[in-house]
């Protein structure tokens, strides 16, 4: 179709043009960015479940060491768990894979595939993507890692089993598993490459007329930033992954050193190789990663507050800048992963102060929020509370994080429980409920219909609970010196005896997580045809994708005209006004 | 709806979606070159022994190939240029020059490897023939990608030329911007692997 | 690109030239230098200075860098700080460490 | 907080673990202020502020700057912390004991799973060693005809340290990366293969009786060697002993070793 046909038919009805695409084009590969985002967010989510469904298993083994596994333990199959009980092989594919399939096919997917895609086009006013296709191919490179990942149980020898970090030399000589993992991980470096480009782009380039910076959404200024931190900190693990690939693949020695003894056998390789390479190329990645699963989450718990409260977010510019110097900052504290891998004063005492310098702008976003409350006029909705639950949450997670930054305190916390509660902490109360926030919060505006409060409510509490009752006794166990990864959970060891009986607890607690997940699942399904109908902006929310948008958007091009904005993103309450909030494209 | 600034610059970054793009990407592959050389840096200097490069690898040939890189970069903008002046048939001798001269970039890096695997020097060999296989190997892919995007400039996708030549002409500015990224590296890769 | 007028366009042309000469002449200047079998500190240090040299004519005049806009600009160089912290930082770990 | 944090942690018997000790408490003091100020704050605001009794928000909000006095709070803290106190402990930690001191060494190989101890005995020398040695019989690939190697002592899984003599532990590994953590040492480092670590420390505390081999093993109260870091398959079950003797009995178990030894050797 030539510009000027198109022309003659964007005049008339616009929909009717695209009922024309067929069915896959539309769904499957489709280049729309709601779809895309859709498609994102279903994958992710089932990742999601599988992960936790992972860790219930391994959950089992650390409070019942050597006792069947119920239910499925005959599944399982009799090279990972003969006759149900689980074997330490299979703990650490199960440990590995719980930990990459959470970080990289879940809650990553979650927060920049899935909220990204669908919502930075329509928070800035555009109509698009800024490339379409590539949308299209990230989504589809993220599938197929992902799928290698999870057949990756199939091959001899099963899963990768060197944990998520993968360090050499245990990595390069684990089964093939390992293999697949790497060369998922390149299909999902890359999908993650497309989509960063596309982000940055996206939102320089297509912003409404009038957006201007200081007048984006703090969700957009989190995706702004996680796209800088995915697009130049990937890369030097995609050099790892291709060296380990080398070392496994070709024979090469990158990783390994000279002299390796497994098992009394001399390993024939050439030798000269580092480890610690390794390590700081993972880290020079896993470090701003972790970021990447927090700033998009305190995006989502910004904007909700922000509406909630009815009032404006206190501090936005403090905020920026300070989720800009934390993306900053996570580009050189990496190696605080690494005190204890032989380092002296100078270098350690480098990365002790970055570290304690990047705890500063957490402080400030979270200050600002909890400061944003003040004065509100609060309302206690779904989405809401998970978005409060976050602040205290993150908190204790952020907190904890700053004796591990200490080298000397590390010495003792180092790959203790302490660690595994730390950024448990972070990630599954606080990334993973800002998550289901975001999915109470806009599941109107993808479907036109409410989720139930009530379901949601049943959802929260029990969470909130069983939450804390899976985490909080693990900083006990660190300090008792119960190192992480371990298959039976400590129970051959004298120094753990006194905290070990806190393993069923914490088990019980995350099959209760687990329960507490069923009137969500309900709620998400039922809502999609049952749910209450909405108008397009049911919480009287100011940004542009809840007015200028209907609800769901529209097909192709979200909005009926592209929206000019004139004001700030959280114009609650304003003084000069009568209207109770002023949306950012009001005329003035 | 149409997706602005797929054409023309958008007033305040002065920039097309596309171009932005491109140097994004050319971020990645510098972080992702960086670390590559970081590697090597690492590995030699914690080395007990490591060949001088001209001592196992061939110079004359490696500096032929580095002229053959040059030469394509050149062609690269001559291409874009005949192209702003509107003239696509020399722009069509430009680009063709260029493809072919990756295509001759390839051939001697193939009798290289060839020569190097005669001598049973494979990248297991040692930490050097590991860099240097992984890094030219890598380099190699890129030029590949390069030609495959140029071929296909070239072929189906000059009917663009025809409908949009503003939009064609910056997909070439594109993918020469990529291309002399590719000749960059190799300026580096050259000295550091082959000279010292 | 459609602002550049006919005469710019030829006069650009001929940069191109100049500066392929120089990249060629640079090349065999390097490739010169190595037989002269320096000491290896400063047979890297000179290397790496001219491929500097080259590099910088490639992006400055083949990838028009030298009449860029601000945005690519910041972008390179906030890639370059972390460039530079990734060669750096972990040559700094390696000579500051235990044993 | 120390009487808090001390139901947990395990008891210390290094000189420098009350530095470490004294770190963690004063951090998580920091953090219980923090974390407990906010919260107070947090659930005020939440009950002050709610719909119910708030119907009309307020634009503007909070106007003082308390915050920012807080922030400054926190970054002071956190520097003193860091200055005063981590960046100094990290230093000692680092610092070989001084020369003048007749420190002892000690060198820990670990392997799968398995951690190989090696005294260099009375000459104070250690043997010399070569993989092409090694078998089952000697798992370091000790070379016997080394005359420095003739009084070497091995063991494995058991590490037995006079007390008040300071330590250097020399750390390697043969095939993957262990973490040697002596938690009641407040001592853990890496074993990188490829790498010689030293650890540095005192002991400064026998160990007592209950916690003694063979009777520890039965009630599960032994100080342990504990592997830190996922090194495969037996990695929860890399366990080894450790036991801090006065001097005489330290002389005296080596003075067995050594008896045990010489047969081998002549
Ligand atoms: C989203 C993820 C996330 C986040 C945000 C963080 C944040 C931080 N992390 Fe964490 N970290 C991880 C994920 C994360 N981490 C993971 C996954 C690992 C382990 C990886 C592995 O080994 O497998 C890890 C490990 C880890 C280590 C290595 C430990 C070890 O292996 O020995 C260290 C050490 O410095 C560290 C430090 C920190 C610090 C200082 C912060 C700071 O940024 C935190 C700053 C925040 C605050 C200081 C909170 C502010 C609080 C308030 C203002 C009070 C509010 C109170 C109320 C609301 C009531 N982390
Ligand atoms: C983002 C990261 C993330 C998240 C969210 C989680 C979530 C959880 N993790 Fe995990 N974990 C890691 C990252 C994460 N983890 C990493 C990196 C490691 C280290 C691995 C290693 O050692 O290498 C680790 C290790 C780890 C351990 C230590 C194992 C060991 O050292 O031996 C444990 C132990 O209890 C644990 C438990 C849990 C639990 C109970 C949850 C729960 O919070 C999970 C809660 C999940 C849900 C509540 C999901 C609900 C899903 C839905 C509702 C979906 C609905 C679906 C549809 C509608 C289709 N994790
Ligand atoms: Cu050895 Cu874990
Ligand atoms: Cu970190």
């Amino acid at each position: 179709m030539s510009a000027s046909e198109e022309q003659a038919v964007g005049a008339q009805d616009h929909a009717a043009e695209h009922h024309e695409l067929p069915f896959w084009q539309r769904y499957i590969f489709s280049q729309d960015h709601k779809v895309i985002g859709l498609q994102y967010a279903f994958t992710a989510l089932c990742f999601l479940l599988f992960g936790f469904c992972l860790m219930l298993i391994m959950r089992w083994q650390l409070a019942f060491p050597g006792r069947p596994v119920p239910i499925i333990g005959g599944l399982l199959g009799s090279a990972n768990a003969p006759g149900g009980i689980m074997l330490p092989e299979f703990y650490n594919q199960l440990g590995a894979m719980h930990g990459t399939i959470m970080v990289f096919l879940a809650v990553v997917p979650l927060l920049v595939g899935a909220y990204g895609n669908y919502l930075v086009p329509l928070q800035i006013g555009a109509p698009d993507m800024a490339f379409p296709k590539l949308n299209m191919a990230s989504y589809w490179c993220y599938l197929p890692g992902g799928l290698i990942m999870l057949a990756s149980f199939f091959v001899p020898g099963g899963a990768a089993n060197s944990g998520w970090t993968s360090y050499p030399p245990l990595s390069n000589i684990a089964t093939s598993g390992q293999t697949w993992w790497l060369v998922g991980m390149i299909f999902l470096i890359t999908s993650s490459l497309l989509g960063s480009v596309n982000f940055i782009v996206t939102i320089f380039q297509l912003r409404a007329e009038g957006l201007d910076f200081m007048r984006l959404p703090m969700f957009v200024w989190s995706q702004l930033v996680t796209s800088f931190l995915l697009l130049l900190a990937f890369p030097p693990l995609e050099a790892a992954g291709i060296l380990q690939l080398m070392d496994r693949v070709a024979g090469t020695s990158f990783f390994m050193p000279s002299g390796l003894v497994v098992s009394g056998e001399v390993l024939e390789v050439a030798g000269g190789g580092n480890p610690l390479l390794w390590q700081h190329l993972f880290w020079f990645l896993a470090h701003p990663e972790v970021y990447v699963l927090i700033l998009p989450a305190m995006g989502i718990v910004a904007e909700i507050i922000a509406n909630n409260t009815r009032k404006p977010l206190w501090g936005y510019r403090p905020m920026v800048y300070s989720a800009v110097f934390l993306g900053f900052m996570s580009f050189i504290v990496w190696a605080h992963h690494m005190f204890l891998t032989g380092m002296g004063t100078a270098i350690s005492s480098f990365f002790q102060t970055t570290t304690m310098i990047i705890s500063v702008p957490s402080v400030v976003i979270l200050s600002a929020l909890l400061i944003s409350l003040w004065g509100g006029s609060i309302r206690f909705n779904t989405p809401m509370l998970f978005a409060l639950a976050f602040l205290p949450m993150f908190g204790i997670g952020g907190l904890t994080g700053l004796p591990l930054g200490l080298a000397p305190s590390d010495i003792h916390l180092h790959d203790t429980y302490y660690v595994i509660g730390h950024f448990h902490y972070v990630v599954a109360p606080g990334t993973i409920f800002a998550i289901f926030a975001g999915i109470y919060y806009w599941f109107p505006k993808i479907t036109g219909r409410q989720m139930s409060e009530r379901l949601g409510k049943l959802h929260f509490w029990p969470s909130l609970i069983f939450m804390n009752g899976i985490f909080m006794p693990m900083f006990v166990q660190g300090l008792a010196g119960v190192s992480r990864r371990l298959y039976d959970g400590g129970a051959q060891y004298s120094h753990a005896q006194g905290v070990l009986h806190w393993n069923a607890f914490m088990s019980m607690s995350a099959f209760g997580l687990l329960v507490a997940q069923i009137p969500f699942i309900i709620n998400l399904f039922v809502s999609i045809r049952w749910g209450v109908k909405v108008g397009s902006n049911p919480w009287d929310a100011t940004t542009l994708e809840w007015v200028a948008a209907p609800s769901p958007p529209v097909a192709h091009g979200n909005f009926p005209e592209l929206p000019v904005v004139t004001r700030g993103p959280y114009e609650y309450s304003p003084p000069e006004s009568d209207e109770s909030f002023l949306p950012q494209n009001a005329v003035a | 709806m149409q997706i602005p600034y797929t054409v023309e610059p958008r007033p305040d970054t002065g920039l097309y979606n596309a171009k932005l793009g491109v140097w994004l990407f050319l971020a990645s592959e510098v972080m992702l070159f960086g670390a590559l050389f970081s590697a090597l840096i690492l590995l030699r200097t914690g080395a007990t022994s490591w060949p001088h490069g001209y001592e196992v690898l061939n110079v004359p040939l490696a500096t032929i190939n580095t002229m053959v890189l040059i030469t394509s970069s050149v062609s690269m903008v001559m291409s874009w240029a005949a192209l702003r002046l509107g003239d696509f048939g020399k722009y069509r001798k430009w680009m063709g020059l260029t493809f072919l001269l990756g295509l001759i970039f390839m051939v001697i890096k193939t009798i290289e490897y060839a020569a190097k695997f005669e001598h049973h020097l494979y990248p297991s060999h040692d930490n050097f023939m590991a860099t240097y296989f992984t890094l030219t190997g890598l380099h190699g892919l890129h030029v590949l990608g390069g030609m495959i995007v140029i071929a296909y400039l070239l072929g189906p996708g000059s009917k663009m030329w025809m409908t949009e030549p503003e939009r064609y002409t910056n997909r070439v500015e594109v993918i020469g911007l990529y291309w002399h990224f590719v000749d960059l590296v190799w300026i580096f890769l050259f000295p550091t692997l082959y000279l010292l | 690109m459609s602002g550049h007028s006919v005469e710019e366009i030829r006069r650009e042309t001929r940069v191109y030239i100049l500066v392929f000469v120089a990249l060629a002449v640079l090349t065999l200047v390097t490739v010169g230098v190595s037989y002269l079998h320096l000491s290896f500190g400063a047979a890297v240090g000179l290397a790496l200075f001219i491929a500097s040299i080259k590099g910088s004519l490639v992006a400055a005049f083949f990838m028009h860098l030298i009449s860029e806009r601000r945005l690519v600009y910041a972008v390179l160089i906030l890639t370059m700080i972390f460039f530079v912290a990734l060669i750096l930082l972990p040559l700094g770990g390696y000579h500051d460490r235990l044993g | 907080m120390y009487s808090i944090l001390s139901r947990w942690l395990p008891e210390n018997a290094a000189a420098h673990g009350a530095e470490i000790d004294r770190m963690m408490v004063l951090m998580h003091w920091l953090m219980l202020f923090l974390f407990v100020g906010w919260s107070l704050y947090f659930v005020y605001v939440l009950f002050r502020f709610r719909a119910g009794r708030n119907a009309q928000a307020s634009y503007t909000g909070v106007k003082s700057h308390f915050s920012s006095y807080l922030e400054g709070g926190v970054v002071l803290a956190e520097a003193i912390l860091l200055v005063g106190f981590a960046i100094p402990a990290w230093a000692r930690w680092v610092t070989p004991h001084s020369p003048d001191v007749d420190a002892l060494q000690v060198r820990v190989v670990a392997e799968q799973f398995a951690w190989n101890v090696h005294y260099p005995g009375p000459d104070g020398v250690f043997g010399s060693v070569d993989v092409n040695l090694l078998d089952a019989a000697n798992p370091l690939g000790l070379d016997r005809q080394d005359p420095f190697a003739k009084d070497d002592v091995t063991t494995i899984n058991q590490l037995h340290l006079p007390v008040n003599r300071p330590v250097t532990v020399l750390l390697s590994s043969k095939d993957v990366i262990h973490s040697f953590f002596l938690p009641v040492m407040r001592v853990k480092q890496d074993s990188v293969p490829g790498m010689e670590i030293p650890v540095h420390f005192v002991p400064v505390v026998t160990t007592p009786e209950e916690a003694q081999l063979p009777g520890c093993a039965a009630n599960l109260s032994c100080w342990e060697i504990a592997c830190a870091q996922l090194c495969g398959l037996g990695h929860y079950r890399m366990r080894g002993f450790f036991q801090v003797h006065s001097q005489a009995d330290f002389d005296a178990w080596m003075d067995e070793k050594l008896k045990k030894l010489a047969p081998a050797t002549s």
